[in-house]
């Protein structure tokens, strides 16, 4: 039987690999996924609870999946911009590596 | 120096594009028709129809070697058709003529003939050259082989294809 | 027999019914049928060498491809290179699964999963189709292929948007996303292509006529777009690309990209005629409730109109030039984006009046 | 859902989710992510969120990571050269995702109600696009309004951003 927890666990687990993405890689691109990573691990947290969370009329908590809605179109929105951002950075410098870029001005 | 090319100033039905996106789909339905109708003229399908009867008199087909009434292969080895072939498919062994033949006076006949059917270019220029209207360009096209070797026409294989030549200048006859 | 296993069953037999009887056959003698159609147009007469009218044409096609020579390029990336064909043929035969090929047969519905996120599910699976094109391009290794990809992967994001805001006012008037209920709305209220069949006195069914026809207009265009057909076949341009995204790949490599393409075309053809064309209905004949010889006619009217859609693929790819990169862009942004926008406002307009 | 299923995809997401971060190649780091995506959206699909499941792929494999792709291409980034790894900062960083691992993972086991199956539905299939679409609507429709300015934002940034300068 699958719970609840088995969800949460996966999605905890999924965070931290993103979460050790963010940590252990240079590269801004791969930082970039890791970032996302760790977005659809909270993503499937949030359903799983709407699932779990199933009200009198036998239907699931859709204020949760309204959420995990405004997630994915906020992180698109946020893709955009951010790859955009690394365009114009790569442009500048020629790279993408966090720590040929430390300087805040160029 | 560089020069600009005016484009034409289109009007709003030109620039919607649509009509003559129509009128070009209508010109290539009318070819899809009229070739289901049986309207349209194909080209003729090749190895169930052929040219074979409808063959000008001047087409340069095949090279070949011709004999005269008598049976004589009409070429005397003179190798005048080995020089002038341009991409050098000719090669000609020429012998002597033993002195009890009938023909002894002609001195020398081709003990082997061969052509590169791979090499020829069909440009006619060996029965352009030959003093003894031993050579013609017959009406074979299709030469095809599985080796390199089928592909070489020997003196038989020519004499074969050229067959007996009627009519033309008998000097070799006259005498002796 | 339990519901389950008889619904698993029926589901196994609809796959492979609809996949090696229909969709594989259907996928081969398509390249068959462009080579007829594209020699008629050109005053030819195609393939009519293996068997009677080149029928086995594709037989022989297939065995040829399978004996080639099988070349991996030394400094391809051998995983994604052999991964990429895989792909491409993927994404467009899963789409059939929600597509409904005919109404009903010995009682059992004629689509494979009738989600209620039908087109959804038809743009998700179709928008993965980029993968192949661009892996198989950037695995290869080579100038040519990747210039291929990345033509591709800015071309199917761009026209997705136009593909998405199309159908809009179909699922405007139907009000559900399941392609089953499309084509039932579409039996009680006229084809979408011309909704005023039937209701011949409604003026409203007349003018709502225009923006459906502005509607399948912009969605066959992207769905070209999407499928790389010719007007829009840039990833694959032969005179500037060499072939494209499938330069370096040979024997059945190369053929799974050629199947894949042809797939997508169906596949694409099989949603516009479920949206546009009422599916497997044709005016006057029941559906399969009235008998199985009626379901089976369903079935073969639905792909009737499937071939007549990719006869219209074909006949546009033998008619029309390329376009080049940047008209693309422009068309796909600065038009057609616009064009569907409006029209979602033109037919939400018109919808209160028609209910 | 079966248990079986359960696990195929939730080893499918992990163990690619973690390729995401392992992989050298920016490309086979992108492919690994899209791979992880579809078996996260099999699991919200196995939580009956269907429409959430199928955005999922419609949004991040479809477009978002073919953007990815599309910038990793545009860029040519390749593989990144085996540098000398500095392992203090590695298992640092390794020991801290592993700190916050163990957190979660000793919150969730701290959960009674997380243990206790999920409740039935009102029928096999719910209609959850009409649901959603219903509750985005009603209740949170100036959020869903603030959210497609934000977009626009978005947008107009990104051409601004890509714009080259003109010298």
């Amino acid at each position: 039987m699958i719970t609840l927890g088995d969800y949460l666990m996966v999605s905890g687990i999924l965070f931290a690999i993103g979460f050790a993405g963010v940590m252990l890689r240079r590269n801004l691109i791969i930082i970039f996924m890791s970032l996302e990573l760790m977005l659809n691990a909270a993503n499937l947290s949030l359903v799983a609870f709407s699932r779990f969370r199933v009200g009198p009329t036998g239907l699931p908590d859709y204020n949760a999946q309204v959420f995990v809605f405004f997630i994915i179109t906020v992180a698109a929105a946020e893709v955009a911009v951010g790859l955009a951002i690394l365009v114009a950075l790569y442009r500048a410098r020629q790279t993408t590596d966090v720590k040929d870029i430390t300087s805040l001005k160029f | 120096m560089a020069i600009t090319v005016s484009r034409p100033k289109l009007n709003w039905r030109e620039r919607l594009y649509l009509p003559a996106i129509v009128a070009g789909l209508a010109i290539t339905f009318k070819h899809f028709k009229n070739l289901l109708l049986g309207r349209t003229k194909v080209t003729m399908q090749y190895p169930e129809q052929k040219w074979d009867g409808n063959l000008p008199d001047y087409y340069r087909g095949a090279p070949a070697l011709v004999r005269d009434e008598d049976g004589r292969v009409r070429c005397v080895a003179c190798q005048l058709c080995e020089f002038i072939c341009p991409p050098r498919a000719i090669k000609i062994i020429p012998g002597e003529i033993d002195s009890t033949d009938r023909f002894a006076k002609v001195e020398k006949y081709p003990e082997a003939f061969d052509i590169d059917m791979i090499r020829c270019i069909f440009c006619g220029m060996c029965e352009e050259v030959c003093p003894e209207q031993a050579i013609f360009l017959r009406k074979d096209y299709a030469i095809t082989g599985f080796t390199r070797a089928d592909m070489v026409h020997h003196k038989e294989k020519l004499l074969e294809i050229g067959g007996v030549m009627h009519g033309v200048v008998l000097k070799w006859n006259k005498k002796k | 027999m339990t519901p389950e296993s008889f619904l698993i069953i029926t589901s196994l037999l609809k796959i492979v019914g609809i996949l090696f009887i229909v969709i594989l056959p259907m996928v081969s003698y398509a390249v068959y049928a462009e080579r007829k159609v594209s020699a008629a147009i050109q005053d030819r007469l195609g393939p009519n060498r293996v068997g009677p009218a080149g029928l086995l044409q594709p037989i022989a096609d297939m065995f040829k491809l399978l004996l080639k020579e099988d070349f991996t390029p030394r400094a391809a990336n051998t995983f994604y290179y052999w991964l990429a064909p895989c792909l491409a043929v993927m994404p467009a035969i899963i789409t059939i699964a929600v597509v409904p090929f005919g109404s009903t047969l010995f009682g059992v519905p004629m689509v494979i999963a009738d989600v209620n996120v039908g087109i959804l599910f038809v743009f998700a699976i179709a928008s993965l189709g980029v993968y192949g094109i661009v892996i198989g391009g950037w695995a290869s290794n080579s100038k040519y292929p990747f210039l291929g990809g990345i033509r591709s992967s800015a071309q199917m994001l761009s026209y997705e948007l136009s593909l998405g805001l199309a159908v809009i006012p179909v699922f405007l008037l139907v009000g559900n996303l399941r392609l089953t209920s499309v084509v039932r709305y579409q039996i009680e209220h006229g084809w979408f292509i011309a909704p005023f069949i039937g209701d011949w006195t409604n003026p409203w069914k007349w003018l709502l006529t225009i923006p459906m026809i502005v509607s399948f207009i912009v969605f066959t265009i992207a769905i070209f777009a999407e499928t790389n057909r010719l007007p829009f076949d840039l990833p694959e341009a032969e005179q500037e690309l060499a072939g494209g995204y499938n330069t370096e790949y040979s024997s059945m490599k190369f053929s799974l990209y050629f199947l894949g393409e042809y797939a997508a075309m169906i596949t694409g053809s099989a949603v516009i005629v479920t949206l546009f064309f009422g599916g497997w209905h044709l005016p006057g004949i029941p559906d399969g409730s009235h008998g199985w010889i009626f379901g089976l006619i369903n079935i073969a009217v639905f792909f009737a109109k499937v071939a007549i859609i990719i006869f219209f693929f074909m006949w546009v790819r033998w008619t029309l030039p390329r376009f080049r990169y940047d008209q693309l862009m422009r068309l796909g942004w600065l038009f057609f984006f616009e064009i569907a926008l409006v029209n979602i406002f033109v037919v939400a307009a018109i919808v209160p009046f028609i209910q | 859902m079966s248990p079986f299923l359960f696990w195929i995809f939730a080893l499918l997401t992990l163990i690619f989710g973690a390729a995401v971060v392992i992989n050298r190649n920016p490309v086979a780091s992108a492919l690994s992510l899209v791979v992880s995506f579809l078996g996260l959206a099999a699991l919200f699909m196995s939580l009956n969120a269907y429409f959430i499941g199928i955005i999922q792929v419609l949004v991040y494999a479809g477009a978002v990571m073919v953007l990815f792709l599309f910038i990793i291409m545009l860029l040519n980034l390749r593989a990144e050269e085996a540098r000398r790894i500095n392992w203090l900062a590695t298992a640092g960083g390794v020991a801290v995702a592993l700190i916050l691992l163990g957190q979660i993972f000793s919150v969730i086991s701290h959960l009674k109600f997380a243990q206790n199956p999920f409740p039935p539905l009102a029928g096999l299939t719910v209609d959850d696009v009409r649901n959603i679409g219903a509750v985005l609507f009603r209740n949170y429709n100036l959020p869903f309004q603030i959210v497609g300015v934000l977009v626009l934002v978005a947008t107009v940034g990104v051409v601004l951003l890509s714009k080259r300068e003109p010298r």
